[in-house]
């Protein structure tokens, strides 16, 4: 009757080593973000956190329990210097020198295991096309660049986030396929604080959402749909093709060939059917596929190759997070966060999809020891005409728990059992709920713990 | 003009007979005419020896009498250059006093002779010898600004640091700063003076180079040094006076040449040549060859630059030595303004007005700084905004690999996209 | 699984949250020779840097244009473009214009007759015959 | 009670929103000849509690009203019964909601959709029973028979069916395929009102 | 009024932290942003955090003539000394936790007398073009003669008291209509003119709306 009462395990957070994954129990609202965000850390995943411009300082978040503390220590700044080509110094100021240096900090882990695609250049033949001399502009560039800037003061980003890690930000893996300029590291990571930030508000919000509403809502928030069309209302565009003479303002990525088959590449849960592989439930939701429920595509190939417009942008604003978070520190990516991606309109009522809502209703006035759901007629018209109107309440007792009005009995019933559901499920303790983010504030009022359901109706 | 020109229509009645009746050989035609034209002693003259003229006769005519009643000469008023009255009134006079002579017994011309010759007569008119002044090849008339203008800051900047340097050195030695042009500007010598402005005015240290007594004598003009060392018998002076005997600093000699290709090689303008014209064997340049002017400004402490001309006579001094110096004319409304060397250098050396506006926004530091504006220098092209966004090469790449031109014309496909 | 959850995607209120100008680009446009863009220039020698300094999240892009009238484009969010010719104007006019072109959301122009637009549901709901009046307390 | 139903929406109509009718004639009536008269007509007076409040005096300072609205009710007012207990909102709502609400008010009546059946009163032997008839003869006892037979719902029957190990695939099978028959004897407009009526029941699952 | 509401809206500082717009959208930084220097009006020392600078609705200077209200919103007024916290009358007091906990609200408000029935995130267009204002400004509305949500309306007489809510709304941009022309003629007279006229619009959005609590108006 009660579906995972005891404990709710499931996932948010791409289904990747350094996702934040956290568990819901009963016991207290803060446990679970403590647990929220604790990565385990794999390699390449720590070049974001090691990097360090001159002139930049990299501020660790206060008192954070993430990867960030410990990943900021023993790294070390590694210049590298690259004749520039023609094209790239005449953009330069009167004050570039004739040598650039592309500044990267690399933790010493990776010193050996990376490849610098400038030391052999074949390296990244795969994406950098032949004439460009690198597979995406410098980080110099990124301080000439009118566009980034512009973009820069647009997101009224802090001072600190220097403009180079934008640039940084705007470069995807299938572009520049170097762990140490793209975006893949940080776009992990921003991924981690985006959904954490959406699950604790949904959570503390909306307490009693099943799982599948809330899959389509966190998917509703921050999914790469909404993120593309986030980065496109903040002005973004993309670049046509990847290369060291592209303006830094520019998304680069390798757009894919014209009339490939999203199909192919897209988590879509068919294909995995057509594959054979039938999972359907919500446990194998929420253990095995990402946060927004859906499949995780198989690697097929590697980062580098080509991919949807929808998932650069996306990954693109997952960096942008993460970049403010690594030098601004977890305030201002969870103000950040709060006003572009919280801030937007969602109709959350429109969000489900029942089946058997009389069924489930009568399941729930039996679980939570209320009277039996007696349809009533609360008021009708034209019952033998050709357009009735039936207004049907559903009463719990003295109580009344929906009401729906349809030209049959019927229907009647079905949209007031469907309407008592959603004002179940669709409790929300108040208007302004804290979040227990909001704990790490300074002097924060004490902790009332947030109401946390029993979980969703089966039957 | 207008005048001029009814006089010419008064005149041309009378020409003929004024031309006639007194021909003053020494006069051009031109002022035959003025001079007919406007005087009247002719007509008088004529009255004199009886000759009635042509109104009068009809007058008396007229009126049957010899004093007719009425206007004389009805026409002459007409006339606006008629000043026939005041003359007749003067006319009169004279009359009356040639009466009275006549009344007088006259003086017996016996004893006068004629000239035959010229000896002895005085000499009346002509020019003086005001011709051989000015149009004689072997007097030259030289103005006080050079004809040639310095154009080059640099140099500017050196003649304005020459001229500082020369009225301390006037000042110090106590010569009057306003004779500073007595001399014309010879060599240079003040290149490796430095300047440090004081709280009076200013310091200067003098480099074995060029020492206070070559610098003081390379001021004061050869003519009157003899006065100068009386006037003021400082050492410096005598033995300015006892070594002017050896080396003359006017006589150009052999080392000029060489030299003159250095300031070939340094700076080549006109002002460095003529400066050259007249190099003495002592040769300040001999050490700094090499040297182009800017690195001449270059090395001199810039401290120099706040110099006061707060005191009148060494800003005048200053002021009057640069434009002989350089050609340059300094306006008041310049002068006026300038507190300390700075502002007047500010005037003096302009950055040249940009022709395009891209220099224009280029001059100006704190726009190019400003991180969300991008300027182009040239129209920004198609192929600039493919290149922006990645799009070119692979256009070029196809178009070469079906061997089509890349752009229409050929070979110029760099010249697109300079950025900045 | 008795309830399914539909796919949405949340709708942006720009403002409510962060506020981002729809105007991302502005391009002037100038010609050195031309005597219709003599304001023009005037205002790219002595007004462009207050304005660019008074409003950094406007790319500012100035370049000439040889024989043409100057413009000031601007590029907007949506995509879309407005353009001014700003041909023998005075530098205050085009400073007016280019404020005019900062302000203006790219939309095409429209008469608007009713002055507030929600996207929100209504408060109290839509009218129905079939419900009570209030009580009133 | 047919008739009170009847009565008070057709009493809300005539009483309280006369000037709503108004509006709907106005909006209904192609006579206008002019715009100005078209808006004029259309527009309705406020609802009365939004206009400034006199009671005797209009009264000199802020005050709230409770003025619920004549709509459906919204979904995100949570029923007083389903709030949790550590709410701490309820004791409040639900003072105000005894205060406001007309206490005891007869309930309406409710739908009788099916005639009610008695619940769980067969024995095994009457399930046996059951599933031997349906063995014997599939055609001649279908559920709705058997059902009417045992004096029990046919959902009960079929639960029996099924759970007795009696397949009956290919009788569904046949049952569909006569439907099918049916549904292509249906004429075009009948056609349209059932694709409607799925698309609203599918609507009406949504909740919108 | 509304200019002189906006002036102290401008100035206003005792925002709650949580309520608070983003730093970079408040007023002053919002100037920062995107204020070109013809309209800088708020001085920045007017900004120190110390100065509540709400007022009682009663000193609402309904009682000049708005010509003269525009010449005093010219300069920016400082924000007025607290006054003594707003005293509920008892229904009331019982009545607004009511009207707070209800799920959402709605606002009229009046902008120079015109009323805006508007909710959180709702775009307002003014008949008008605000002058001094930029993209970006916050704007506090304090003018409003009804606050409701779904069950409850709090009527003013005839404003509500602007200590018991807090309404900002966003400055958008500037908008146009499409210009109209107008075709004059007269009769017996070949002479037509043409009327043209364009007008420009300020676009408010709505971006907060919240009751207070009774803690917040008596504390």
């Amino acid at each position: 009757m009660i579906h995972h009462s005891s404990e709710t395990y499931y996932r948010l957070g791409k289904n990747l080593p350094s996702s934040g994954n956290f568990v819901r129990t009963s016991l207290s609202a803060l446990s679970f973000h403590i647990i929220a965000v604790s990565p385990t850390i794999t390699i390449p995943n720590t070049a974001v956190f090691a990097f360090q411009f001159d002139g930049c300082e990299y501020q660790p978040p206060a008192g954070d329990q993430t990867c960030l503390g410990y990943l900021a220590c023993g790294q070390l700044l590694s210049p590298r210097t690259r004749p520039c080509c023609l094209w790239q110094q005449t953009i330069q100021s009167p004050a570039g020198g004739t040598q650039q240096s592309r500044f990267q900090s690399s933790s010493a882990a990776m010193e050996e295991n990376l490849v610098f695609e400038d030391d052999d250049p074949s390296a990244s033949s795969t994406s950098r096309h032949p004439s460009s001399p690198y597979a995406s502009p410098l980080t110099e560039a990124a301080l000439h660049s009118a566009k980034l800037a512009a973009l820069h003061a647009r997101l009224a980003l802090p001072k600190k986030l220097p403009l180079q890690t934008m640039a940084r930000t705007l470069v995807d893996p299938s572009a520049d396929p170097n762990l140490r300029f793209n975006n893949a590291s940080l776009a992990q990571l921003g991924g981690s604080i985006i959904s954490f930030h959406v699950a604790e508000f949904l959570l503390c919000k909306y307490p009693r959402l099943p799982m599948a509403i809330l899959f389509a809502a966190s998917g509703a928030y921050n999914g790469p749909r909404t993120l593309a069309i986030i980065a496109q209302e903040w002005g973004v565009e993309t670049a046509a093709y990847p290369g060291s003479e592209v303006d830094p303002g520019l998304l680069q990525f390798s757009k894919l060939k014209p009339g490939t088959n999203l199909g192919e590449i897209g988590m879509a849960r068919k294909n995995t059917i057509d594959q054979g592989v039938w999972r359907r439930g919500m446990s194998s939701r929420v253990v095995l596929d990402d946060e927004f429920g859906d499949m995780i595509p198989q690697r097929r190939g590697i980062e580098v190759d080509a991919k949807p417009t929808e998932t650069a942008y996306s990954n693109f604003v997952k960096a942008v997070v993460s970049s403010i978070y690594v030098h601004a520190g977890r305030d201002a990516a969870k103000k950040f966060v709060k006003e572009h991606i919280l801030s937007r309109h969602l109709e959350i009522t429109q969000l489900f999809d029942f089946k058997t809502p009389v069924q489930e209703l009568a399941v729930l006035c039996k679980r939570e020891e209320f009277e039996y759901p007696v349809a009533r007629i609360l008021s009708e018209t034209g019952r033998l005409s050709r357009s009735p109107v039936f207004v049907v309440g559903i009463y719990s007792g003295h109580e009344k728990l929906g009401e729906g009005a349809a030209p049959s009995l019927a229907e009647a019933r079905i949209r007031a059992s469907v309407a008592a559901l959603k004002a179940w499920y669709l409790y929300s303790p108040g208007n302004n709920v804290r979040v227990p983010s909001d704990m790490e504030g300074a002097n924060p009022k004490p902790w009332e713990p947030v109401h946390i359901d029993i979980g969703e109706i089966i039957h | 003009m207008r005048r001029i020109t009814r006089l010419g229509r008064s005149i041309d009645l009378l020409r003929a007979r004024a031309a006639a009746q007194t021909p003053s050989p020494y006069l051009c035609s031109a002022c035959q005419l003025q001079a007919t034209s406007f005087s009247t002693t002719s007509i008088r003259a004529a009255r004199n020896n009886g000759k009635v003229p042509f109104t009068e006769k009809i007058r008396q005519r007229i009126w049957g009498t010899d004093k007719p009643p009425g206007l004389e000469d009805p026409y002459g008023d007409r006339s606006v250059f008629d000043r026939t009255k005041k003359r007749a009134k003067v006319e009169e006079a004279e009359e009356r006093e040639d009466q009275l002579e006549e009344a007088k017994p006259t003086p017996d011309l016996s004893t006068y002779e004629p000239a035959s010759t010229w000896d002895g007569l005085e000499k009346v008119g002509g020019f003086g010898n005001w011709w051989k002044e000015n149009w004689d090849p072997d007097h030259q008339f030289r103005g006080f600004l050079p004809a040639e203008v310095i154009k080059d800051s640099d140099e500017v900047t050196a003649a304005l640091h020459r001229a500082i340097v020369e009225v301390f050195a006037l000042q110090q030695v106590g010569m009057p700063p306003k004779d500073i042009s007595a001399a014309i500007p010879g060599v240079d010598l003040t290149h490796e003076v430095q300047i440090s402005p004081t709280a009076t005015g200013a310091t200067l240290q003098f480099s074995q180079k060029a020492s206070l007594e070559q610098v003081i004598q390379s001021l004061t003009p050869a003519v009157d040094d003899e006065t100068t060392v009386k006037e003021n018998p400082t050492e410096s002076e005598e033995d300015v006076a006892a070594d002017r005997s050896t080396i003359d600093p006017l006589h150009p000699s052999s080392p000029e040449v060489e030299v003159d290709e250095t300031a070939e090689k340094g700076n080549p303008t006109e002002s460095e040549e003529d400066v050259a014209a007249d190099r003495s064997t002592v040769d300040p340049l001999s050490g700094s060859t090499q040297m182009t002017y800017g690195e001449l400004v270059a090395s001199w402490d810039p401290s120099w630059l706040q110099i006061s001309l707060e005191n009148p006579e060494i800003k005048f001094a200053i002021v009057k030595r640069t434009m002989q110096l350089t050609g340059l004319r300094i306006p008041d409304a310049a002068i006026m303004p300038a507190k300390t060397v700075k502002g007047l250098l500010a005037h003096l050396v302009k950055p040249p007005k940009p022709r395009k506006l891209v220099d224009a926004l280029q001059q100006k530091e704190e726009l190019m700084n400003i991180p969300n504006v991008s300027i182009y220098a040239k129209r920004v092209t198609p192929i600039d905004k493919h290149k922006s966004v990645g799009r070119w090469k692979v256009i070029e790449q196809r178009l070469t690999e079906r061997g089509l031109p890349v752009t229409g014309h050929e070979g110029q496909s760099h010249a697109y996209g300079d950025y900045r | 699984m008795t309830v399914r959850g539909l796919k949405k995607v949340t709708v942006s209120q720009n403002g409510v949250g962060a506020f981002i100008l729809q105007c991302h680009k502005l391009s002037f446009h100038y010609c050195d020779w031309a005597g219709s863009s003599r304001g023009m220039n005037s205002f790219l020698r002595n007004s462009l840097q207050r304005f660019a300094v008074a409003n950094p999240q406007i790319e500012i892009e100035v370049s000439p244009r040889p024989r043409r009238h100057p413009v000031i484009i601007g590029h907007y969010i949506g995509g879309r473009q407005k353009a001014i010719c700003v041909r023998n104007l005075q530098k205050e006019q085009i400073m007016q214009k280019a404020e005019l072109l900062r302000d203006a959301s790219g939309e095409k122009l429209k008469r608007v007759t009713k002055p507030v637009k929600s996207i929100n549901e209504s408060v109290r709901g839509v009218w129905s015959p079939y419900y009570g009046g209030g009580i009133t307390v | 009670m047919e008739a009170s139903l009847f009565r008070r929406p057709v009493a809300n109509l005539l009483s309280g929103r006369a000037q709503c009718l108004l509006a709907l004639n106005a909006a209904s009536s192609r006579h206008e000849s002019s715009y100005r008269r078209s808006k004029s007509r259309l527009n309705v007076k406020p609802e009365p509690s939004f206009l400034p409040s006199y009671s005797k005096t209009p009264v000199q300072q802020d005050h709230i009203i409770f003025n619920p609205p004549s709509s459906a009710p919204s979904v995100l007012h949570t029923p007083l019964k389903f709030l949790p207990k550590e709410d701490k909102r309820k004791q409040l709502l639900v003072a105000t909601a005894q205060k406001f609400s007309s206490s005891q008010m007869r309930l309406p009546p409710p739908i009788r959709a099916k005639p009610k059946v008695p619940h769980h009163h067969l024995s095994d032997a009457d399930i046996a029973e059951i599933v031997k008839l349906k063995q014997q003869d599939p055609d001649q006892w279908t559920n709705t028979k058997l059902a009417r037979k045992f004096n029990c719902s046919s959902l009960f029957v079929s639960i029996c069916l099924t759970q007795c190990g009696v397949d009956n695939a290919e009788r569904k099978k046949e049952m569909q395929e006569k439907f099918e028959a049916v549904k292509a004897r249906w004429g075009p407009r009948r056609r349209k009102a059932k694709e409607e009526q799925d698309r609203r029941f599918k609507l009406a699952y949504r909740g919108d | 009024m509304l200019s002189r509401s906006l002036r102290r809206s401008i100035l206003d500082t005792r925002i709650p932290s949580s309520a608070l717009p983003p730093t970079f959208l408040l007023p002053s930084r919002a100037r920062y942003f995107n204020s070109t220097p013809q309209h800088v009006e708020s001085p920045p020392d007017s900004f120190s955090p110390s100065t509540p600078a709400s007022s009682p609705i009663s000193e609402a200077p309904s009682q000049l003539p708005k010509h003269t209200q525009l010449r005093l919103s010219k300069i920016p007024t400082p924000p007025t000394p607290p006054p003594n916290p707003l005293v509920l009358s008892a229904p009331l007091k019982d009545l607004l936790p009511l009207l707070a906990v209800q799920p959402s609200h709605y606002i009229r408000a009046h902008i120079h007398g015109k009323p805006y029935l508007a909710t959180v995130g709702d775009t307002v267009r003014l008949p008008f073009h605000m002058p001094g204002v930029v993209p970006g400004d916050v704007l506090r509305l304090n003018r409003a003669s009804l606050l409701g949500s779904r069950d409850y309306t709090l009527k003013g007489a005839p404003w509500v008291d602007e200590r018991v809510f807090e309404c900002r709304a966003r400055v958008l941009g500037t908008e146009a209509e499409p210009m109209r022309s107008k075709v004059k003629t007269k009769r017996r007279n070949r002479r037509v003119k043409t009327v043209r006229s364009k007008h420009k619009y300020t676009i408010l959005r709505v971006s907060e709306l919240r009751v207070k609590g009774l803690e917040e108006i008596e504390g």
